[in-house]
């Protein structure tokens, strides 16, 4: 059986990091099951952990008031979810739920903090890391944000655009 | 147990779509459009019940109306309201014209007092009840499209109809005049005989008459999409205009569409 | 004593731009009250400042129905200020422009307002079901009419083409031609609209009313004429 | 080469067209300037009638001479008459369950342009390469194209507009035509030098009263065409212009262009190249019978480029750039030759004067350096 | 392409065989020549234009399978005049079609390669047409993949046809969507994070992308992060196609007429142009 230091030394996000700190971050790790519709984490609770996903999909979702649940992204197999726990002040922004049932290591981000702060190129190479995981996020963010196949302004109502004078006076 | 009623067989009849006519401050002009659509109009009526015109019937069926055409701009305390009423029972609003659509001649006292304007004109001015200003409808009311033109162009006024009955948008360019004048065969007046022509910053609808017929275009379509007024006002001054003139080029009877307004005070205040 | 109110809203023979408001008490007619609520819009106050040549085209919009007269108004008005006299076949051409201006509306006037009162009809497009060929006469002089305008004017509505001192552009003699067989065909017309006209019922009621008109006796009245009345009325109206 | 003497000759060749069936398309006076129409004896023309050029401005002038083809250029080009300004491509009649398409009427167009000038023929010759060369032809240019004739008359005396030269189309036509003439007026004598260039320009010929050109007269005439070369109002340099215009899509001349452009699209109008049209749908009230009505249409519009719910060219100074871009660059590419002419119109009918050949100058000022010219990577792409 | 001998502005008239709706704003449209004999054939990626009698004309991608001669289908989003019109066409009625024009996706030039598929939105349609040929050929290819976004679930399109395909194996199909509800099983997030997930041999593959141009443009952002080469990757260009056949102007871009030389070009030809702001 393969063990998590084996899991994270093959793993691309973890490429390149020396093994002395692939030992350390592997020491942080423990596996871990998620059946579908459970959590991973909860908006507003201590980001403790984050997660590499070996198997299965998790939904990172939010709760609003106008369409209840909402799925802003999800992760799958390989893929690696959670940034809050490296970034103050430390606490989930978003829901994380299995879709369904969910392979993970679970890496304690509480030590893995304090062993940075500690080695500071552990930090960093973490930091660096993680910051690729925001910036995706932002990018994917962003995309959904333009909409970009909501049928354009003023498709719909072709002349009622000029009702936008309306109420100027 | 259901008991089925005997239907009559009534001979089909098809629903005809209401239209109704609605004149603010206006010339009327632009309604006698409707009627000056001598070859049209009986097929006009065949597919579409005139349910409020007082222009040409006393008849007047009630709203709600499917097609309402709006003359005449918002100059008085009542009409303000009217407009408001009239956009409640229309389903489909469309304004005619460059009093509905720019606020018209009439507001040129848009740029003056209007107080003055009426002791000036009225012996009695207590009788007169009226606003500082003539706007278009579209300052009051949502509008679904307008039709420019002082007046309208029958042909565009009948391609708006037709239009609303196939349910498509209506096909009025909103691009130059000029455009208009050269498919026409028109030697243009302003370049050939140093003639002050708006049709550059004109919406085309009209069929390009005035330089057909050897005079400058006055912007009576109003401003066309994207104008340009500030660099055609400047070629007016190297034409040897003076600013005063140019100003009232742009003052005219879409004066107050705000491209030409802009203008017309660009050039009162420099 | 009983009393009566007859409110009419709307008048649709003046455009619908002026209500009615009729009290009667008894037999007898206690008030009578027109309202024109036609909103000011105050011509004479914005033509100040203006360009004298651009008056005929402002005045024109003063009514969609009758530009014609607007503008050859301010026209005559301007010229005799300037001291010039448009004559010959300037003035033959615009008599002519007139004359289109008049028989399109007084057609639109018999045909379209007035015969479905006589006749008892709401509009003339209900009066068309009974008397299809009726109507479309008064349509087709009508166009004759606007026929005219287009050509000399430019459009039917607001003609482009008039100014101070005549025209922008004289019409070309041929295209002047194309208009000979339809107003041949009108003239006829006209005649048979009389006839039809003066078949109608009129209400024989005798008011002691003073009737006041422009009278010239060989020119277009309403251009070079005097104001009159039956009572004695006699006064000049232009150059004074 | 051929001489034909006098304008008694002159006569005679437009009865042989007339008896030839062809309608005389050629100059006349209207409205103030030079406008194509129809000819029907040597009276139209405009004889002893020049013309002035310059950006924004056009003025007919008297010569004081009985020149036939004095002027430039008319306002409008022939092409109105091979693609007209407005034209019906079908109709159709509303069936049970769709439509009909009417059988259109068998028409048929024989004209001859008279007066044709080099930069003209030329662009007769570009939209021939749009519409007839592709891999569709149209076929309603090509029934008016297909019995046209064309008289050129070399331009002797170019205005204030030209700049054929730098375009290579002209003063003095080289191909393109069915009979080329040269005016020549001396102080005795007015006659022309013509050459033909198709069997039907000889058959033609064959007709009118002509002698051998004599060598003297051959002489003054290419005296007069290699003075007009250099008699033109502008220049244009053409060098490398489709890369100078590609690469500078960004340069800032543009916007300033578009600060003056008034995008009321009259250059596109009078151009005899632009070739855009938009389709109009013709309906009576009740939609049974259908009209789609072809007319020109321009770049310099918004609803031009409209996809839905959007303009994409939404300012002046990209509809300058996308009309000018491709009449000197992209056509190249698309017909593998240049879209202008050198005919100078878009000059003179542009409103406030905007001069091509002045905005291609503008654009070699301050243009972004050609790559293969310097060293790469002085762009940083991260930056 | 061969030159017409009739017309090209005159359309053809087919009717129609019925109109299936696909989702709230989209439908497909199947029609017939009335002619009844002749077939239709078209290559994937062509477009026709689609007339409505008093209405105008719309330029259409073709979204049916090619291999089906008598059946002339599209996908079409319901935004204007002309497509709403169509959508209220009932089984019968007769309408005019002009085309098939333009370019077209190189299905054969990918035989023997990795064949991806991304598309967004109603961007599939046109691409539909490669998936019924590549599938109908399959062992002619190597690994095949579709990768398609749209904004919620409800705007999938196709649906019963992916599940369809999934299902035979020899696909890779990622469906993912903008945004969606907590019943949502499948992915959320725009379309260029399915690219990371598959497996292709950037030396062989090919990308065929249709949809918005943001989206076209971060795809291919991230295939060239997965070192695929600009000529190994096709878009399929939106403009607005008036006559189809380069005559009227409308659908210039850049040195291109859309709609006879694309809608499908091979990016490195357009990358330059898809920079430019209002070209």
């Amino acid at each position: 059986m393969r063990t998590i230091e084996d899991l994270i030394k093959e793993h691309r996000f973890f490429k390149d990091l020396s093994s002395e700190h692939i030992e350390t971050i592997a020491g942080c790790g423990k596996n871990m099951v998620f059946k579908s519709g459970e959590y991973l984490a909860r908006e507003g609770n201590p980001a403790d952990q984050f997660y590499v996903i070996r198997q299965g999909k998790v939904a990172i979702d939010i709760v609003t008031v106008e369409k209840g649940t909402v799925i802003v992204q999800t992760v799958q197999d390989g893929e690696i979810v959670g940034w809050s726990w490296i970034i103050e002040p430390y606490y989930w922004r978003f829901d994380v739920r299995a879709v369904e049932t969910t392979h993970a290591v679970a890496l304690d981000g509480k030590c893995l903090r304090g062993k940075c702060e500690k080695d500071h190129d552990l930090g960093y190479a973490l930091l660096k890391r993680f910051s690729g995981v925001l910036a995706r996020r932002l990018e994917v963010a962003r995309l959904q944000f333009l909409d970009v196949y909501g049928v354009q302004q003023g498709q719909a109502a072709v002349q009622k655009t000029k009702g936008k004078r309306h109420g100027t006076k | 147990m259901v008991i089925k009623k005997k239907q009559k067989s009534l001979p089909h009849k098809k629903y005809k779509p209401k239209l109704a006519v609605f004149k603010f401050a206006s010339c009327d002009g632009c309604q006698l459009s409707l009627l000056d659509c001598e070859d049209e109009l009986l097929a006009v009526t065949g597919e579409i019940e005139i349910a409020h015109f007082l222009e040409a019937s006393r008849r007047v069926l009630d709203g709600p109306y499917d097609l309402s055409l709006v003359e005449g701009s918002i100059t008085t305390p009542h009409d303000a309201k009217r407009i408001r009423d009239v956009r409640k029972i229309s389903r489909t609003l469309v304004t005619i014209g460059a009093c509905a659509t720019a606020g018209g001649i009439q507001a040129l006292r848009n740029f003056k007092d209007v107080k003055e304007f009426v002791s000036l004109v009225y012996a009695r001015p207590q009788y007169i009840s009226t606003l500082a200003t003539s706007t278009p409808i579209v300052e009051h009311v949502p509008v679904d499209f307008e039709l420019r033109g002082c007046p309208i162009n029958k042909s565009q006024l009948v391609e708006t109809i037709s239009a609303f009955l196939q349910g498509r948008k209506p096909q009025t360019p909103t691009s130059s005049v000029c455009m208009e004048c050269k498919r026409r065969g028109t030697v243009c007046v302003m370049v050939a005989q140093q003639m002050a022509c708006m049709g550059p910053v004109t919406q085309d609808g009209c069929g390009a008459i005035c330089p057909a017929y050897n005079r400058g275009c006055y912007g009576c379509f109003g401003p066309k999409e994207t104008t340009n007024t500030e660099s055609l006002a400047k070629w007016f001054l190297e034409m040897g205009m003076k600013k005063e003139e140019v100003m009232r080029t742009f003052r005219g009877f879409n004066g107050y569409a705000p491209e030409f307004r802009q203008e017309s005070e660009r050039q009162e205040m420099g | 004593m009983k009393s009566k109110t007859i409110k009419v809203n709307h008048l649709a023979r003046v455009e619908g731009e002026g209500a009615l408001d009729i009290k009667i008490q008894g037999k007898k007619l206690k008030d009578v009250k027109l309202r024109i609520y036609e909103p000011p819009r105050f011509f004479e106050a914005f033509l100040r400042g203006r360009d004298f040549r651009e008056v005929p085209d402002i005045t024109a919009r003063i009514c969609g129905i009758c530009p014609i007269a607007y503008e050859l108004g301010a026209s005559y008005a301007m010229e005799d200020i300037c001291g010039i006299k448009v004559e010959g076949q300037l003035r033959a051409l615009r008599r002519l422009i007139y004359n289109g201006e008049w028989i399109e509306s007084h057609v639109l006037h018999v045909y379209m307002l007035h015969a479905p009162d006589f006749l008892g009809y709401q509009d003339a497009i209900l009066m068309a079901k009974d008397y299809p060929e009726v109507v479309k006469r008064g349509l087709r002089m009508k166009k004759i009419g606007n026929e005219v305008l287009a050509l000399l004017g430019g459009r039917e509505i607001h003609p482009v083409n008039l100014c101070i001192g005549g025209f922008y552009q004289v019409p070309a003699k041929q295209k002047l031609r194309t208009l000979l067989d339809n107003l041949k065909w009108g003239r006829d017309a006209a005649l048979e609209t009389v006839t039809w006209v003066a078949q109608f019922p009129y209400e024989d009621l005798n008011v002691d009313y003073e009737f006041v008109a422009m009278r010239h006796p060989d020119e277009y009245a309403v251009i070079e004429g005097r104001l009159v009345s039956n009572k004695g009325m006699d006064i000049p109206i232009r150059g004074i | 080469m051929i001489a034909i003497n006098d304008r008694e000759s002159f006569t005679i060749l437009l009865k042989v067209l007339q008896e030839k069936g062809y309608t005389v398309i050629g100059p006349t006076v209207q409205g103030q300037a030079i406008v194509y129409d129809k000819i029907d004896s040597i009276q139209d023309l405009p004889v002893g009638c020049g013309d002035e050029h310059r950006p924004g401005g056009y003025s007919l002038r008297k010569r004081g001479d009985g020149a036939l083809f004095g002027y430039v250029v008319g306002p409008a080009s022939f092409k109105k008459f091979l693609f007209p300004p407005s034209q019906k491509l079908w109709q159709a009649k509303r069936t049970k369950d769709g439509f009909d398409v009417q059988k259109e009427k068998k028409e048929r167009f024989k004209m001859a342009f008279l007066g044709v000038r080099p930069c003209e023929i030329q662009g007769i010759m570009v939209q021939v390469q749009v519409f007839l060369k592709g891999n569709y032809v149209d076929s309603h240019y090509q029934k008016r194209r297909k019995d046209n004739l064309i008289i050129a008359v070399n331009c002797s005396e170019p205005g204030g507009t030209c700049f054929c030269t730098s375009m290579h189309t002209g003063p003095s036509a080289k191909a393109g035509f069915d009979l080329c003439l040269t005016e020549i007026i001396e102080e005795k004598r007015h006659y022309f030098v013509a050459e033909t260039g198709s069997p039907g320009g000889e058959v033609i010929l064959k007709e009118v009263p002509h002698c051998e050109a004599s060598a003297s007269e051959l002489k003054h005439r290419d005296q007069i065409m290699d003075k007009a070369e250099n008699l033109m109002g502008r220049t244009m340099d053409t060098s490398g212009i489709k890369e100078l215009l590609y690469r500078n899509r960004d340069h800032p001349q543009w916007e300033k262009i578009a600060q003056r452009c008034l995008s009321c699209a009259n250059c596109t109008m009078v151009c005899p190249t632009c070739f855009c049209s938009h389709v109009t749908e013709g309906t009576d009230l009740t939609a049974q019978d259908v009209q789609r009505v072809r007319s020109w249409d321009s770049c310099f519009t918004s609803d031009f480029s409209y996809i839905h719910g959007r303009h994409v060219r939404h300012s002046t100074s990209a509809r300058y750039r996308q009309w000018m871009t491709h009449k000197l660059a992209s056509w190249i590419d698309q017909f593998g030759m240049s879209g202008c002419v050198g005919c100078g119109r878009c000059i003179t009918w542009c409103p406030v004067g905007i001069d091509i050949t002045e905005e291609v100058r503008n654009i070699r000022l301050g243009s972004v350096p050609n790559p293969n010219d310097s060293a790469k990577g002085v762009h940083d792409e991260n930056d | 392409m061969a030159r017409s001998k009739t017309d090209p502005m005159t359309p053809a008239i087919f009717h129609v065989k019925r109109v299936i709706r696909e989702t709230e704003d989209t439908f497909t449209i199947e029609l017939i020549p009335s002619n009844g004999t002749t077939g239709f054939s078209f290559k994937p990626g062509q477009f026709t234009m689609l007339y409505v009698l008093g209405a105008g004309e719309v330029p259409i991608s073709i979204s049916g399978d090619p291999f089906e001669k008598r059946c002339l289908t599209h996908t079409i989003r319901s935004v204007g005049n002309v497509t709403r019109l169509l959508q209220k066409l009932k089984a019968g009625e007769g309408i005019g079609v002009r085309g098939p024009f333009g370019s077209a996706w190189p299905v054969k030039a990918s035989q023997g390669r990795d064949v991806i598929i991304v598309a967004g939105g109603i961007g599939l349609a046109p691409l539909r047409p490669v998936l019924y040929t590549v599938l109908k050929n399959r062992k002619k290819y190597n690994r095949i993949s579709l990768l398609y976004g749209t904004r919620t679930p409800e705007d999938i399109l196709y649906h019963q046809e992916l599940m369809k395909w999934r299902s035979q194996f020899d696909i890779d199909i990622h469906v993912t969507v903008d945004q969606a509800g907590k019943s949502w099983k499948g992915n959320v997030g725009v379309v260029t994070t399915l690219i990371s997930r598959i497996a292709f041999d950037s030396t062989q593959a090919v990308a065929l992308i249709c949809g918005p141009e943001v989206m076209m443009r971060f795809t291919i952002q991230e295939f060239r992060q997965r070192g695929l080469n600009n000529e190994d990757m096709y878009v399929s260009m939106e403009r607005n196609m008036k006559c189809g056949i380069g005559f009227c102007g409308h659908c210039q871009y850049g040195p291109y007429f859309i709609c006879k030389d694309g809608p499908v070009f091979r990016y490195d030809l357009v990358e330059d142009l898809m920079k430019v702001e209002e070209i």
